[in-house]
């Protein structure tokens, strides 16, 4: 363990990845398959292993894999922080939205039959995934801008601020 | 909306209701007054005329039922439940009714005299005493008419949160640390004890109502004994040794207060919660047999006893007037609670009538007091050599208050010190005549000196300078102190109200 | 024996048939990532650089994973080994770029080691009584679990966790995601108010606010 | 129910048409729904108005809630259309409505606090963020008292637990962080053990209704899985209410957290925690297995008491106000705790009352602190010399809430006190009144260093300049009006205590008649 922890424990460790050619190059020819992969998760949660969660870990998890190799600035081009915040809510919004929908519709809340009598079921659960996956994905994305983006030099300011 | 109307139903649902709801709303709707006249209007005249007015008014409220009261009605008011087994309700019998009518009277009385006195020493924050001082005769009157012990604790509680801004009026250093023995003594024996001594009441017999004959028939004589002593100490107004603590330390209070807090309202509420928990919650018949079963069942008269004497004792060493009078108030107040303790009718009833004739007595020493410290700033009494000469009606008066207190005729104490005496006699009790006795020697040695070296010659030709600024106090000041050692004279002559309203009051139901 | 009588008997709308109850003993490969999993729980406990601790939670997570798809939890597996191993990993070297990355020497905490023990202690003397692995009379298996696969298959959906998580059990799940929103709520609150400064460049350190102390 | 469902594939539970069936539900969703909303939209103003409005919505609907509880019994909500056992439902008991009431109106008075004091570490442009994790915080609490499934109240713990700890780190004080973070090891692993201890539950009875599992568990009752359960329940749910000795995370977090929050959780989170420890023994349990076999009143009792103890004892020491009122709250946690471990109508009784009671007074005080702190700048005991006559308003707000600390007749305190010594009484244990009654005389000490403070003390030097460099004086109408709302009903419920007491009442046969369902 301890010989496997010298490149990286070296100072700025995921910056140091970015000179590493062939992840750079693995990196980007696994990306778009990991965000494929996730997708097919997301929607194949029916039928087999996976849903929302898991999906969203795994697009979160591509995302993330590329802002190691070539910077979080990169990433935040494609799905900006505020973007990535809007997110987060818009996924929970989504999935309570289907409870709120089905609440006014005068059944219970959540109760998908009142989408459709036959395939409301369906129809929630893929909603409701979705706002899950939408949910998991932006928080996770969220949370490493946090962690990831953040260096030893940039203690947190003392100010406070009323209001 | 409705609620309101239910307690307007049942404020006159019963006759006599109405008159025990105004008693005690008109000194809490004073306080409401005098705080509108002082903090908005800003006007003192408007807020001390108002204080009268009311005060008048709440006095004669009570009065309205003596009548009702004496021909054998009991008005009743059951405002609401506060509490499960523990309602808001009032009950008015002839001892509630004449500890009210103390409280009330006396109340007019003090008022004027502290207009006289607070305005003669520029004293601040009138506007917050004289509010509280409304409260606090509120909350007496409350204490007074509780048709149970819930509700005589509440106002009892009432009754020291409101007194205690009047102690601490100064707010000094000194006030402080003696508004933290008069609050600490005062809430922790009543928390503590007291309240226990109701919840076991309550255990043993599912109600805490106050009933003729009392409501502890049946228990085992220890218990009661024990109960007794717990209801000795946690009713610590009573200021039985050693809970007496707080009184004396309650002297930094200015004099009106020190007249209320040991003439009228909260020493007399302690006395008074005795007198009526033996009389009407073990009932004086049920008691008597319990204390002659039990070893120790006479342990509450041992510390009276010790209380009185001890009390007198130290009296006699005091040379500041307002602690002699505090240590003397002791010995009297355990006069009241030894009336009790004995558990016969008499004794109860001279108990009873001791309330009266010491309030009218204490309070023309205590005016008496502030007037010498008012006219001629002194507090000790071995500076007040002659002074008598300058201030002959106070000093009068003081002579008048004095002889009532030692219980001499033809002044009222006499009454009620036959009635105790009598009382322990009948029951056998001879240690407690004894100590009356001794007591009586010891109140003429304490007392009488005041007089003596007040009127005692001057030195050193007429106007000494030190004497020069003494003058009688103000108008204001003397009028009532005059009034009250009247009271004394009069009720001597004239005591048959009081007798006849509280005759067989410690009796069994009706 | 009394309590698996007993917790049949808890079972009792069902018949009880008499299957073969299968033993199920335990199979050289859970026992062998069970013993893994333990020695990495020991190495992570006594590494004192962050670092390969961090990573070690990692590979701890993944066994865990392993396990899981051994006990045909395939779905928690699945989501064990994109958290636990994937995210929370990097999460952690990032937290760990901003700090020491050895821990200091500390006295032992004997307390923290005796509640430790006690729980294990609970843990194990509660399994006493539980029902077999894989016991199909189990109440698990018996009470409600025959409802759910029965109406995943009335909609047609095979796969019966998604059903339970997303319809019989929606609102827990919706408690789930709510839960992932505060945790994002939660540190936007704690550490979004900070600029990166040193990639984004100057323009950013002077946005309003500037340094928000978050 | 069970039966004739197997099978058919989705059975529905139908819902009548009327629009209030869904109170259950909108209590819950309302904000939850609105937290990601202020998250979404990114204003402060939006976030501080939707927040209020939404705490006020969720107290009107919790009032409606109560008053049906109350004339129909158990109202009942099938999320999803899932019947019981095998979806989640919504169960609002008496209990369960009494507590969501007081939440919500402890979360809907602190909200209308005007938050100008409450100087956080947040910048200005993103409180939003702040108003956020507070519904999140309140959505948490109130699912937490209204669901009838013991995973759903683990879902809403940590939802409510998370936003706490991000709400605790807010405080101004850097040593907030801290609190905040052993608040987080604390609570993390209460959380766990109830987690653990459901698992094992479910293990042996395949269900997660509360209802259904406490049909299910008298035949296993004797198993050790069940017991071991339990003991993970109780002490996980312990770590939350912070039971001694379970306490050492409470101090420090309401002592750091941002003003409205301490205000807000010292009057909630720990009576919910209360209410799901109730219904986890009696209902879940039943009284009999829980004091009669295991004896656990044996053990809660001593607990219960040596907190009252120690809670107010270390509270006289404190020189900060609201690690002062924090101990306290200890100690008042011990009345609660020592009211349900005498497992009889008024002791349940006198803890579910004092939910209300104590909820209210504390909040109330916070408020009051809140209000000094933003008039003084500190909140030492020392920085309350003289406010008597500075501060009049606020001042006589703390001796009143102070007043109720102890339990002085007339004011809320004594209401559930006396109740508890009803409690102490009906179990035959007079001693036990007894240590009830001296306890409060400690309360008298810590409440009346500060009132002494108040009307006693000279402030000195800089003291008597606030901390714009002025003299300090009133706190602003907007401060002081809901905590002198919170205050003045420890009075009005302290007089006119039938309500309260009937409705806590009933609360309490209620669960104690849950016993094994």
């Amino acid at each position: 363990m301890a010989d496997e922890r010298g490149p990286v424990v070296d100072d700025e460790p995921p910056m140091r990845m970015r000179e590493q050619i062939v992840l750079q190059v693995g990196g980007r020819l696994l990306t778009p398959f990991i965000l494929l992969f996730a997708l097919y998760v997301q929607f194949h949660g029916d039928f087999g292993p996976g849903g929302g969660f898991q999906a969203g870990v795994l697009f979160a998890a591509a995302l993330v894999l590329f802002g190691l190799l070539f910077g979080v600035d990169r990433v935040q081009q494609v799905i900006p922080v505020s973007v990535s915040e809007v997110m987060i809510a818009v996924g929970v919004l989504l999935y309570a939205g289907v409870g709120v929908t089905t609440l006014l519709l005068g059944s219970a809340f959540l109760d998908y039959d009142a989408l459709s009598a036959e395939h409301g079921q369906h129809w929630g659960i893929l909603l409701v995934e979705a706002g899950v996956g939408i949910a998991v994905a932006a928080t996770m994305t969220r949370l490493y801008y946090a962690f990831g983006s953040l260096h030893p030099d940039s203690e947190p300011a003392a100010g406070e601020h009323g209001e | 909306m409705s609620a309101v109307g239910t307690l307007l139903a049942e404020l006159f649902a019963e006759p006599g209701s109405g008159w025990i709801a105004a008693g005690l709303l008109l000194p809490v709707g004073a306080a409401l007054l005098v705080a509108l006249l002082g903090w908005v209007a800003r006007s003192a005249n408007l807020r001390d005329g108002a204080t009268v007015v009311v005060g008048v008014a709440s006095a004669a409220t009570v009065l309205r039922l003596w009548g009702p009261v004496s021909s054998g009605e009991r008005p009743r008011w059951l405002l609401w439940s506060f509490a499960p087994g523990g309602h808001l309700e009032f009950v008015v019998e002839p001892l509630g009714l004449v500890f009210a009518t103390v409280a009330s009277v006396l109340w007019v009385v003090t008022s004027v005299y502290a207009f006289g006195y607070m305005r003669g020493h520029h004293e601040e924050h009138q506007t917050r005493f004289f509010c509280c001082f409304a409260i606090a005769i509120g909350a007496a009157i409350g204490v007074a008419f509780a048709g149970n012990l819930l509700t005589l604790f509440l106002f009892y509680e009432l009754l020291t949160f409101s007194t205690f801004p009047l102690v601490t009026h100064h707010q000094t250093t000194a006030a402080r640390r003696a508004g933290r023995v008069y609050f600490g003594i005062l809430l922790s024996t009543s928390v503590g004890l007291f309240l226990l001594a109701i919840v076991w009441t309550w255990w043993l017999t599912g109600t805490t109502d106050f009933r003729p004959g009392g409501i502890l028939a049946g228990t085992s004589p220890g218990v009661l004994v024990a109960l007794l002593l717990l209801y000795g100490y946690g009713i610590g107004k009573a200021a039985l040794m050693p809970a007496h603590l707080w009184l004396p330390a309650a002297m930094v209070a200015p004099t009106p207060v020190s007249a209320l807090l040991h003439a009228v309202a909260v020493v007399k509420a302690g006395v008074f919660s005795v007198l009526k928990v033996v009389t009407m919650i073990f009932g004086v018949d049920t008691l008597r047999g319990a204390m002659d079963r039990v070893a120790w069942g006479d342990v509450l008269i041992w510390i009276g006893c010790f209380t009185v004497l001890s009390a007198s004792i130290v009296a006699l060493r005091q040379d500041n007037l307002k602690r002699r009078l505090a240590y003397s108030t002791i010995g009297q107040l355990a006069y009241i609670v030894l009336g009790a303790a004995v558990a016969s009718q008499i004794a109860a009833q001279g108990a009873a009538l001791h309330i009266v004739t010491h309030a009218v007595g204490k309070i023309t020493l205590f005016f008496c007091a502030g007037a010498i410290y008012v006219g001629a700033h002194k507090t000790e009494i071995s500076t007040m050599r002659g002074i008598g000469w300058r201030m002959p009606f106070t000093m009068g008066a003081f002579f008048v208050g004095s002889l009532s207190i030692i219980g001499l005729p033809p002044l009222a104490g006499a009454w009620s010190k036959w009635g105790l005496i009598l009382g322990a006699s009948q029951a056998g009790e001879w240690l407690v005549v004894a100590t009356l006795a001794a007591s009586s020697l010891l109140s003429v040695g304490y007392l009488l000196p005041v007089v003596l070296q007040a009127f005692a010659p001057r030195q050193g030709g007429a106007a000494g300078g030190e004497d020069a600024g003494v003058q009688e106090a103000p108008l204001l000041c003397v009028v009532p102190l005059c009034l009250t050692a009247l009271l004394c004279v009069v009720l001597f002559f004239w005591p048959t109200p009081f007798t006849d309203l509280l005759s067989g009051f410690a009796g069994g139901p009706p | 024996m009394a309590a698996a009588e007993a917790t049949a008997a808890a079972a009792a709308p069902l018949p009880v048939r008499d299957l073969a109850v299968v033993e199920l003993g335990p199979l050289p490969l859970e026992v062998l990532l069970l013993a893994l999993l333990g020695l990495t729980a020991v190495v992570i406990l006594r590494t004192r650089e962050l670092f390969p601790a961090a990573l070690l939670t990692g590979v701890f997570s993944l066994i865990n994973a392993g396990l899981f798809t051994l006990m045909d939890g395939v779905d928690v597996a699945f989501t064990e080994a994109a958290v636990g191993a994937g995210i929370s990993t990097v999460l952690f070297l990032g937290a760990l770029s901003m700090m020491d990355r050895s821990e200091r020497q500390r006295p032992p905490r004997w307390r923290a080691l005796l509640a430790v023990v006690l729980t294990g202690a609970a843990l194990i003397y509660g399994t006493f009584d539980m029902p077999s692995y894989g016991d199909p009379q189990a109440p698990v298996h018996r009470h409600i679990a025959p409802q759910y696969l029965a109406g995943a298959e009335a909609v047609h959906i095979p796969n019966v966790v998604t059903v339970v998580l997303a319809s019989y059990r929606g609102y827990d799940t919706l408690g789930e995601t709510v839960v992932v929103l505060t945790a994002g709520v939660g540190v936007v609150i704690l550490l979004g108010g900070r600029r990166r400064r040193r990639s984004a460049g100057v323009g950013s350190t002077i946005e309003a606010g500037g340094r928000d102390g978050g | 129910m069970a039966a004739e469902s197997v099978g058919q594939g989705l059975q529905q539970v139908a819902l009548s048409t009327a629009f209030d069936v869904h109170f259950p539900a909108l209590e819950v969703v309302l904000p939850l729904v609105a937290a990601p909303l202020c998250f979404l939209f990114r204003s402060r103003a939006f976030a501080r108005i939707l927040s209020a409005a939404v705490a006020w919505l969720t107290f009107g609907v919790a009032l409606v809630l109560l008053q049906k509880v109350l004339a129909e019994g158990t109202v009942r909500y099938p999320l999803g259309g899932w019947a019981a056992p095998y979806g989640i439902e919504y169960r609002v008991t008496v209990a369960g409505a009494w507590v969501i009431l007081v939440v919500s109106l402890v979360a809907a008075l602190t909200l209308l606090f005007d938050s100008r004091g409450s100087a956080s570490r947040l910048a200005p442009e993103r409180r939003y963020l702040y108003y956020s994790a507070f519904l999140l915080c309140l959505a948490g609490l109130l699912g937490m008292a209204i669901t009838g499934d013991l995973f759903n109240i683990f879902v809403f713990l940590e939802i409510s637990s998370l936003s706490s700890y991000a709400l605790i780190a807010l405080g101004r004080d850097r040593r907030a962080l801290m609190a905040s973070y052993s608040y987080l090891i604390m609570g993390t692993i209460g959380g766990g053990f109830f987690m653990i201890g459901v698992g094992l539950l479910y293990q042996m009875t395949g269900t997660l209704n509360v209802e259904d599992m406490a049909q299910r568990l008298p035949a296993v009752l004797d198993t050790r899985t069940v017991l071991v359960g339990f003991a993970f329940l109780l002490v996980g749910l312990s770590i939350k209410l912070a039971v001694f000795p379970l306490h050492q995370w409470l101090p420090n977090a309401y002592t750091f957290a941002p003003p409205r929050v301490s205000a807000f959780l010292a009057g909630t989170a720990t009576k919910v925690s209360y209410y799901v420890m109730a219904e986890v023994v009696f209902v879940l349990f039943g009284a009999h297995f829980v004091f009669t076999e295991i004896g656990l009143g044996a053990v809660l009792m001593p607990l219960s008491v040596a907190a009252m103890f120690v809670g107010s004892l270390a509270a006289i020491y404190q020189a900060d106000l609201r690690r002062l009122l924090a101990y306290s709250s200890i100690g008042q946690l011990g009345y609660m705790t020592l009211g349900l471990s005498l497992a009889n109508v008024e002791g349940l009784t006198s803890g579910l009352v004092h939910v209300f009671n104590h909820g209210v007074t504390k909040s109330g005080l916070f408020l009051v602190v809140a209000c000094v702190g933003y008039r003084t700048g500190r909140t030492t005991v020392r920085s309350m010399a003289g406010l008597g006559t500075r501060m009049p308003a606020t001042s006589l707000a703390f001796v009143i809430g102070g007043m109720s600390l102890i339990g002085v007749p007339g004011t809320a305190g004594f209401v559930s006190k006396w109740e508890l010594i009803r409690g102490a009484l009906a179990a035959e244990r007079l001693w036990l009144a007894a240590v009830v009654l001296v306890s409060s005389l400690l309360a008298v000490v810590y409440v009346w260093r500060v009132v002494e403070m108040i009307y006693f003390g000279r402030p000195e030097g800089l003291e008597s300049l606030g901390r714009d460099g002025e003299p300090v004086r009133e706190a602003p109408f907007s401060m002081l009006l809901p905590t002198l709302i919170l205050v003045a009903a420890t009075v009005v419920f302290g007089l006119w205590s039938d309500p309260t007491l009937s409705v806590a009442r009933s609360a309490a046969v209620e669960l104690l008649g849950g016993a094994g369902g």
